[in-house]
């Protein structure tokens, strides 16, 4: 019997498939619809401590193989959240609660709370490319980032994701920092620093001028940085970045990854991307004789 | 996949004070009821209905704030960027039509009833709130049977909502499908107004925009996508959702009471 | 009259458009060719001390928006490239010779070797991401950059160009150590670190495993690179990352570049892709009222 | 834009000691004298001519050494990645052609063959070192008018080579165009036979090839790529280069006597 269950850190998910955070999963009902859509768990937009706008617009550029988004953290601050955490409670798939936050108190308190919202996971943003003060300002550093998981530890008993940037030499470092700090598992990648540029305007398109790329064209990037990390460490490594399809999928899996993100794919593909990658990977699988996702897990190494 | 494209205004209309139809020459197609995402650099980006879809492209803009004050001082040879089209758009419907448009709702309205190519199985109101803003009412004659206008201050036409006269209208005569665009609390009512007579419906809603691609989730009503599934919704999906009419989103992703 | 003559860093160009290191450019013959097809300058293949033969082959794998590619840097060596040198003397086009090394000394021989055949220039290839103790490994390291830079200023009277990665978020600074230490102008970017894997043959498709992307799917990294050096140096740059037609050089040119590089471009599009660029960038010029390409400049940043 | 494919081998045909094809399903249209870069995991990846151009697919493959014996041990549903087609192949000439192929030349040249499709006009000379290398030869005596063979030893056909043949062929006939593939040496003789008949022929060339996809300049003869310009060069391209039948480059881009 071909299985597409897969078990993260703890985490029992029906299929390897999981909503990236900051896409349609700022409200309670966006994420139920999400995980109705098939998504294996669901990851929140990233939460912080205040109600935030975000950056005016142009917050998006569209380019032929994938976006440049600089959203700027749009999200209505950890108190009102309580209130979607609450109206998710229903949800089919296990809610991840993404937060970010400028210091390691403030991530250990964002953590706690998402906690007591009830969700499965937290998952910290210690990647976002393009928000002052956040980010991946503190997540190229492996002292900051070991000093923010075991803060987060301290407070926490439900597993603890760190979501890393692909923007730094010191990947590797900074994922056993992590791993050294107690953290449950590695969700990589985050968006690329990137910028687009309207030569008729003569300025760049986005308000916030530059933002991070995302889609297809950072998928062999998110993979190199998974084969690598898996390489390197013992926790689990969920894959991120470019994720569109089945094949997509499992390839970040041989790399190395328990499960993958998908976002861009969601505007890109559309709300069936869950189904059709579940679908494509079972059949690959059981043309392949694989009789479980665990057993394609890091096989490109051997 | 929508790429941002420069365009140049090649004609500004007046529509009436502070309503402005501007218009530029874009290839890519555009089905009625969709929008464009138009970038205004150091000023914004907001969605706007396609008003005209032909190759000469238009959009017609109210000016509320700073984006559609910019966009209503544009003159010819200025450039926009734009974005799209997004959206499902309106499925042009068979049998009778009325159309009930409300303020700047009636840009997006038009094209369908132009799309729907047989003035004699359309007839369309057109709401207001005083005669100086009554929109499109030319390009709204030649396309249908009859067209019916209210203002709220009577200074045009019956004095009124556009809902009175869907009202009325519905009770006159038999329509198989009811297209509507403006302000939700309209919308809201004109649903009602529908189902209370057992016609179908098509409303074009409004909600907050970042991406305007379906990814950030800003325009969502009950978890789903003004931007990607709308901004166009049958009665029947509309009866489902609990926000409508009722709350929206604000920037932060935050529920306030329309 | 609209012209597109620039000068960098003492160097004058017919065109802003120079072939990239690596593509087309290991023989005199090829260097010649590309010079005919309208390239503004021709850098060679990174020429190292003794022959190399690169990796085993597959070295390339093609991408719907760019290539992988682990070539493992072979070359004929400096004495052999001597040769190639002589014979591509009539070039119409400046030969920018590229070096790559492991040390400070190593790179000093190379580029003084290079002055001595004849190169107009030298590129310092600090950002090769795929070779073990050369490129990235150094050149992500600011001191290593200024001690390589200042060392082959000592030897060379010809202008000295850092070419750097975008694989870490110390671009800024390393770029900073080159410009203190005396280089003449950057070059940004070298390729992305990344893979690909064939999930039929469950392995990584490249015999080195790791590989870099380019073409266009790096545009917007390079692009955000090149804004983000222009902010803060004030030597020249010269942007190179995807550049596939006029629209992308014009981009890098508003985002301060004063020349682009081409490489996967000569695959993707052909021998012509520079006059292409040129033919569209001059149009450009002339509808918007450019003069020259330093009107263009980095008037992104205004 | 050529994406790795993994293909799975239907058939494989011993052609003689040491020479192999292997058929497979790809969807993806290729011109005569065009190639795949076709990889063995762990092994290789090398350029092959494509020996069929149906839909099934093949290579007729001569084991030389590490990678091309690997392919000659592949049994049927065994997986090999292909990429390509590369290259510009044959232009299908008009009026009477004459095909001159050297050992696995052949496996080039016969889809060209086949693509004249009017046997009438076509006329082949094989040549191998002995009578069991001899390759393909049911399939060049359906697709042409007549084939003679050369063997180095006379084991089988003439004694001599099959640049011996052109020869005499052209003293003999009259012939539009000179098709050829197999090793420089013989490409470099069969130029010269057929300049000095005013003939003008068509060769296919062999070089070291990296990324056949036109990038790396591996493959350059005079700085003209191989695998992208070529690997089939008309006579008044071949008589340009100071390379042809002199010298090539080797992995690290050294040129080295031929
Ligand atoms: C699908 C769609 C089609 C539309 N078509 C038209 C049209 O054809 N003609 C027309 O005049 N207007 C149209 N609008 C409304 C138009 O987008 C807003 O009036 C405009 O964004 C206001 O911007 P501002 O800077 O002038 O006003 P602001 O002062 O910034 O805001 C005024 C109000 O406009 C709305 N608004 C502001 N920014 C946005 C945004 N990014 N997305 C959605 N609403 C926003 C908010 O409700 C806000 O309270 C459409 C909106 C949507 C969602
Ligand atoms: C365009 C083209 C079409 C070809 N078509 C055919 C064909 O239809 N049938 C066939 O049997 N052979 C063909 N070859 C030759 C074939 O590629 C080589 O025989 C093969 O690469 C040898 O690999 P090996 O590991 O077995 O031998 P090795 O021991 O590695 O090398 C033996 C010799 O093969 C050549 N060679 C090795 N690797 C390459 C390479 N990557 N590119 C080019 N040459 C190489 C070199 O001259 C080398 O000296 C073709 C070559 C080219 C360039
Ligand atoms: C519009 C948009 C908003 C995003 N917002 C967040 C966010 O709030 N927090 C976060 O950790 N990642 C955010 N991301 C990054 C994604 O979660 C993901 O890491 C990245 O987009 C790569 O995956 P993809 O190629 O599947 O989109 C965002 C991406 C997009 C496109
Ligand atoms: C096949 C190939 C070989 C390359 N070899 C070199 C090299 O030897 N030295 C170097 O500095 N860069 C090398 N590069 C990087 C290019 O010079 C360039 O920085 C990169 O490809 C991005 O530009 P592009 O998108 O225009 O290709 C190589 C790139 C390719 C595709
Ligand atoms: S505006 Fe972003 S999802 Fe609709
Ligand atoms: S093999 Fe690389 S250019 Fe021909």
């Amino acid at each position: 019997m071909t299985s597409l269950k897969v078990e993260v850190a703890a985490l029992k998910l029906s299929n390897p498939t999981i909503l990236a955070s900051g896409v349609m999963d700022e409200t309670a009902a966006s994420l139920l619809n999400m995980a109705r859509a098939g998504a294996g768990a669901v990851v929140t937009k990233s939460i912080g401590s205040e109600p935030r706008k975000g950056y005016p617009n142009p917050t998006l550029v569209e380019l032929d193989w994938g976006y440049i988004n600089a959203m700027g953290l749009p999200n209505p601050g950890i108190e009102a959240f309580a209130e979607e955490m609450r109206l998710a409670r229903g949800c089919p798939a296990p809610v991840i609660g993404s937060i970010f936050a400028s210091s390691a108190k403030e991530f250990s308190f964002l953590a706690s709370k998402m906690q007591d919202y009830g969700a499965a996971a937290v998952e910290l943003n210690l990647s976002c490319p393009h928000a002052k003060g956040y980010g991946m300002e503190l997540g190229v550093d492996p002292e900051m980032v070991s000093a923010v998981v075991r803060e987060v530890k301290s407070v926490c008993s439900i597993p603890v994701f760190a979501k890393l940037t692909p923007n730094t030499h010191q990947l590797m470092e900074v994922a056993k920092a992590a791993e050294a700090a107690g953290c449950d598992a590695i969700v990589a990648v985050n968006t690329v620093k990137a910028m687009a540029i309207s030569v008729e305007m003569r300025r760049p398109i986005l308000s916030n001028k530059g933002g991070g790329l995302s889609g297809p064209a950072i998928k062999p990037i998110g993979l190199r940085c998974v084969y690598d990390l898996h390489s390197t460490l013992n926790i689990p490594i969920i894959g991120v970045g470019g994720v569109e399809d089945w094949r997509d999928a499992v390839e970040y899996i041989m790399a190395g990854a328990s499960a993958v993100q998908v976002g861009s794919a969601v505007g890109r593909v559309g709300l069936n991307v869950f189904e059709l990658i579940c679908t494509g990977m079972k059949e690959f699988m059981v043309r392949e004789g694989f009789e479980s996702v665990s057993q394609m897990v890091g096989v490109a190494h051997e | 996949m929508n790429k941002q494209r420069i365009v140049t205004i090649t004609s500004v209309t007046k529509e009436a004070p502070g309503i402005t139809t501007l218009r530029f020459h874009d290839e890519i197609k555009v089905k009625p009821g969709q929008f464009y995402m138009v970038w205004l650099p150091r000023v914004d980006e907001v969605p706007m209905s396609v008003s005209y879809t032909s190759v000469e492209k238009g959009i017609t803009v109210k000016e509320v704030g700073e984006a559609t004050r910019a966009l209503g001082k544009l003159k010819i040879r200025d450039q926009i960027g734009i974005r799209g089209p997004y959206g499902n758009g309106y499925r042009i419907p068979k049998g009778t039509v009325l159309v009930a448009g409300g303020g700047t709702g009636m840009a997006s309205l038009l094209p369908a009833v132009e799309a729907i190519g047989d003035p004699g199985r359309v007839d369309v109101l057109i709401g207001a709130k005083t005669a100086g803003e009554v929109l499109l009412l030319d390009r709204a004659r030649k396309a249908s049977r009859e067209v019916h206008v209210s203002t709220d201050d009577g200074s045009m036409g019956r004095k009124g909502t556009v809902v009175d006269m869907v009202q009325e209208h519905l009770e006159m005569k038999h329509y198989d499908m009811v297209l509507g665009c403006g302000p939700e609390r309209m919308l809201s009512a004109l649903l009602k107004a529908c189902d209370e007579k057992s016609v179908k419906c098509q409303l074009s809603l409004e909600r907050y925009m970042k991406c305007g691609a379906g990814l950030c989730g800003s325009c969502v009503i009950d978890g789903i996508r003004v931007c990607r599934e709308g901004p166009v919704f049958s009665s029947a999906e509309l009866r489902k959702m609990k926000e409508f009419g009722s709350s929206k989103r604000d920037e932060c992703g935050c529920s306030v009471k329309l």
